[in-house]
């Protein structure tokens, strides 16, 4: 794992840790999952092969060590975002259980009836359906913040919205796919003016950037491991340590409690009262591993990479005739670019660039709101990360001019 | 490592169909029609019959989306024309992905097969069950 | 792997297959997490360095095959509990979010007030505390099947409990705490007849016998699959696909969608209508080669082996003075051994084991509620897999005696 | 591998203590009496204090639970005793881990440490949050 020195990322020595790459593929499906170092499922493959037992209810040596390891994800998550204090970092499967988790346990309890929740269009499914579903439970309404031309938040509609005092404004710091990059400090800081709890998703904002959560001001704030070179089944949730005291837990079982009466029950202290069951617990060490990675890394070298790959891909690929590019210019957004292709379907480019081993996701991205805001019902999307380099971009070209030439 | 998609994936006969596609538009009152999407990828695709003593005079096929379930729908209208009602029912999806004779990895099988799902559900009324297809 | 062909196993075979094994310890908390053989990481491996990709949402190759072995999970695990079809295989972090998943989506809309939830005092905290927070929020109420001398259930008191009608009957095949096994098959036919819903928590059953949920008889039964050699982060629920046609989803967002729009969304198809977000794709595949795993051994191999190793511990544990066992006869039991020592509390015990490199379980065991009925605080417990041999034991028996030597 | 415990674990004077508790029981009419427990594990400690003039004039403890927790406490009130409120405050964990003299393995730590914090929360009202012990 390297930057070499200067601030910029010495992808080459990247590349060497994972092993994937010796398979030949261009992957440029980073936003939908990253790839994993051999650092990750190394530290995975330690805990199975010689500490692997359960954690906390250790009564002998490696059960220590599990519990330690485990644990010890917690403080390095909380210095990567600046967290308060490790008992504002929960661990979830990932983005999409972090807000189920704030959905039922904070949301069920104090969104009433009536109540306004502010959601934008470019949000994520997993950002939506639980508002949609904890609305219909609750008698709440949600009004969307639309986009501009450009692929751009309206700051002047979300600021009416704001006026009408919403209960709960959410949003994601980075559009999965646009790729867009909302100013979220200042929408955090307007929507707590306007009485707001806030939740921020951050599956595409902290992988990417370097992210501190007491700045940023919000509530919540979910992120996926997986998105983060991870491993699989495991993320986070933040949550502002008074509002999660003053939640009831999500789910229950082992583990989250403290005594357990045919009385009557009660719950363990924070972060733990919101971990029931066996964690995921080679997972959450792997997350460690992963997060310790980047830390070598820096997240401002990891920025920087993808903001030069992105200008270059953007710059590539508006080369190309019949191809129109979503979204906001590569300065104002992250590692992934949104295109279409006249008269070729994304999903036809994307089987024609499987075949030169380009991995290109085609689809409604988990943001079908959002299609149908910009009236198509799908895009190919290319989306970059610490391991991808411009031969990677070089390729894609190459499929795209390959698929029009056998579409022409 | 193998690619899913076969070098011949995107055949000639394929793109034809998917650019000159055969009996497409609608109908006037036809005796049966159906419509179904594929809500994942986007695709759509619809067919109205005209049927006459059991015997599917008439077909046209309407949709957007993918080559493949364009062109599949395309091919599978010209077989139908002219076909028992009967001779229908019994068109399989092995029928189909033969008929389009190209390897469709698994994610695309489902592009592949939309119209023969029109066919199952809309003219001869099968539960809208993904088994069945 | 192996059983050589008597129907035997051959541990010493299977524990070569186990690398923690060289570090030297005896490892007899299994009932809390199993060990996993290199079989299952190294599945997991072959996802992280072969073929790591997002699922479902494939457009290329590696997310093809991704999809394939996640997908065949489902299938492994259909055939190992003889489920009628995969739509009826959920996949959940484990056990306890199975259970919470059938306490959120089919309790709250199902269980009203008045109505009656049995228990029993067996359970484990992961299936009691869900009933208890969904019986406050409903108005429910709970009674608990108590345990006669030998710690089994008292039948004629649940035969007494189904007579008033209860809404639901949740209980563990096996107890975790004490080895039990309970009748589980009649116990649900009765509680059928009595016109409950019944779902049986098989953590400590699907690993350590064969099961058949359609003789069973149960609308639900939830197992974890790092209980059964597989990895943390995956476990099954397996419900009737009636009820589970008819319940709302639990957690919401990606993949479990069919379309979102602002007005509204619809929901997958089963089994995927219950799994949001992107799932733990490494894990379930790990899981799917761990039943391959159990499949080679034989379930009743390994269920025999088992039985044969707690009839030699708990003859050689019945000759220490001083010793209490709990619960049923070797016969009646699975591969759990609960007991005390007098004098020695069982946290010291497992220190002293510790020593020794002697893994063993001390503590409540997520079962307060039995341990308030059986008037102690805490048990010692040895548990076995099948990697577990009698020298293990042996090395238990060795650190008892010191034990009772230093506190003598 | 190394294992958790040292082999002086259970040294001879902790066994004692444990065996024959000092000051063990409850005092008529205590100035303070706290009691706590640790729900995981089930070990209990509660103190009764007599105080005069700022200073522990007589102290008891009572309790159940593992040797570690029970030696603790009992050490403890050998050091409390005749002590003054003010200094009493001034013991941490590094002191009764001190005194204990062993290496305690992170699972143990709370047993080692319920007595500190009957201490703490019962005899001058700290709250009673795991960050404080
Ligand atoms: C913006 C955004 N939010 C939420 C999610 C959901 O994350 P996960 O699938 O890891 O739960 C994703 C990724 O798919 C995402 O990009
Ligand atoms: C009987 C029983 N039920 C439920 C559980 C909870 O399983 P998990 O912690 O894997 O969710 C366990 C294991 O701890 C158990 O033994």
């Amino acid at each position: 794992m390297s930057s070499n020195g200067t601030g910029r990322l010495d992808v080459a020595a990247i590349r060497k840790d994972f092993p994937i790459f010796e398979t030949g593929i261009a992957y440029l499906d980073s936003a939908n999952t990253s790839q994993r170092p051999r650092q990750v499922t190394g530290a995975m493959l330690d805990y199975f092969e010689h500490f692997n037992s359960n954690i906390h209810r250790a009564a002998y040596h490696i059960a220590d060590v599990a519990t330690e390891r485990y644990e010890g994800t917690r403080e390095k998550v909380r210095a990567l975002i600046n967290a308060a204090s490790t008992k504002e970092i929960i661990y979830a499967r990932g983005t999409t259980e972090a807000i189920n988790l704030v959905a039922y346990s904070w949301g069920r309890k104090n969104v009433k009836a009536g109540d306004l929740i502010v959601l934008t269009i470019l949000d994520h499914h997993s950002n939506i359906v639980p508002w949609q579903i904890l609305a219909a439970a609750n008698g709440a309404r949600i009004e969307y913040v639309d986009i501009d031309d450009r692929g751009e938040l309206r700051q002047d509609q979300f600021r009416e919205l704001l006026k009408r005092s919403p209960k709960l404004v959410a949003f994601s710091q980075v559009s999965n796919a646009l790729g867009t990059i909302n100013p979220a400090q200042e929408m955090v800081k307007a929507a707590k003016a306007a009485g707001a709890t806030v939740l921020v998703d951050g599956a595409q904002g902290a992988p990417h950037q370097g992210v501190d959560v007491q700045a940023l001001g919000c509530d919540f704030y979910a992120f996926s491991g997986h998105k983060m070179l991870g491993p699989t089944g495991a993320g986070i949730l933040y949550g502002r340590r008074e509002l999660l005291e003053a939640m009831d837990p999500f789910q229950s079982g082992g583990d989250m409690i403290k005594t357990v009466r045919i009385e009557g029950t009660t719950y363990h202290d924070l972060p733990w009262k919101f971990e029931a069951g066996t964690q995921a617990i080679g997972e959450v060490i792997g997350l460690g591993a992963a997060v310790d990675y980047l830390g070598g890394l820096g997240m401002d070298a990891v920025r920087a990479h993808e903001r030069e790959l992105t200008e270059y891909a953007y710059e590539a690929l508006s080369d190309i005739e019949g191809l129109t590019l979503y979204g906001p210019p590569p300065s104002r957004r992250a590692g992934v670019i949104s295109f279409a292709l006249a008269g070729i379907h994304p999903h036809d480019l994307a089987t024609i660039a499987d075949r030169d081993q380009v991995c290109l996701r085609a689809g409604h991205h988990c943001a079908m709101p959002l299609m149908t805001r910009l009236g198509v019902p799908a895009t190919a999307r290319a989306s970059f990360y610490v391991y991808t380099q411009k031969d990677e971009v070089d390729r894609l070209v190459g499929s795209i001019k390959e698929a029009q030439r056998i579409f022409k | 490592m193998s690619t899913a998609a076969d070098d011949q994936f995107y055949r000639e006969y394929i793109l034809d169909h998917y650019k000159n596609p055969r009996n497409y538009g609608r109908l006037d009152n036809p005796d049966i029609t159906h419509e179904e999407d594929n809500p994942l990828c986007g695709d759509v695709v619809g067919m109205d019959f005209r049927v006459q003593e059991g015997v599917i005079e008439d077909i046209r096929f309407h949709g957007r989306g993918c080559a493949i379930s364009q062109a599949s729908a395309s091919l599978l209208t010209e077989r139908l024309k002219g076909m028992a009602l009967d001779d229908a029912k019994k068109i399989d999806k092995h029928d189909v992905l033969g008929e389009l004779g190209i390897q469709i990895s698994p994610a695309r099988i489902k592009c592949a097969l939309l119209s023969l799902k029109v066919l199952k559900v809309g003219a001869y009324g099968l539960a809208d069950d993904e088994d069945e297809v």
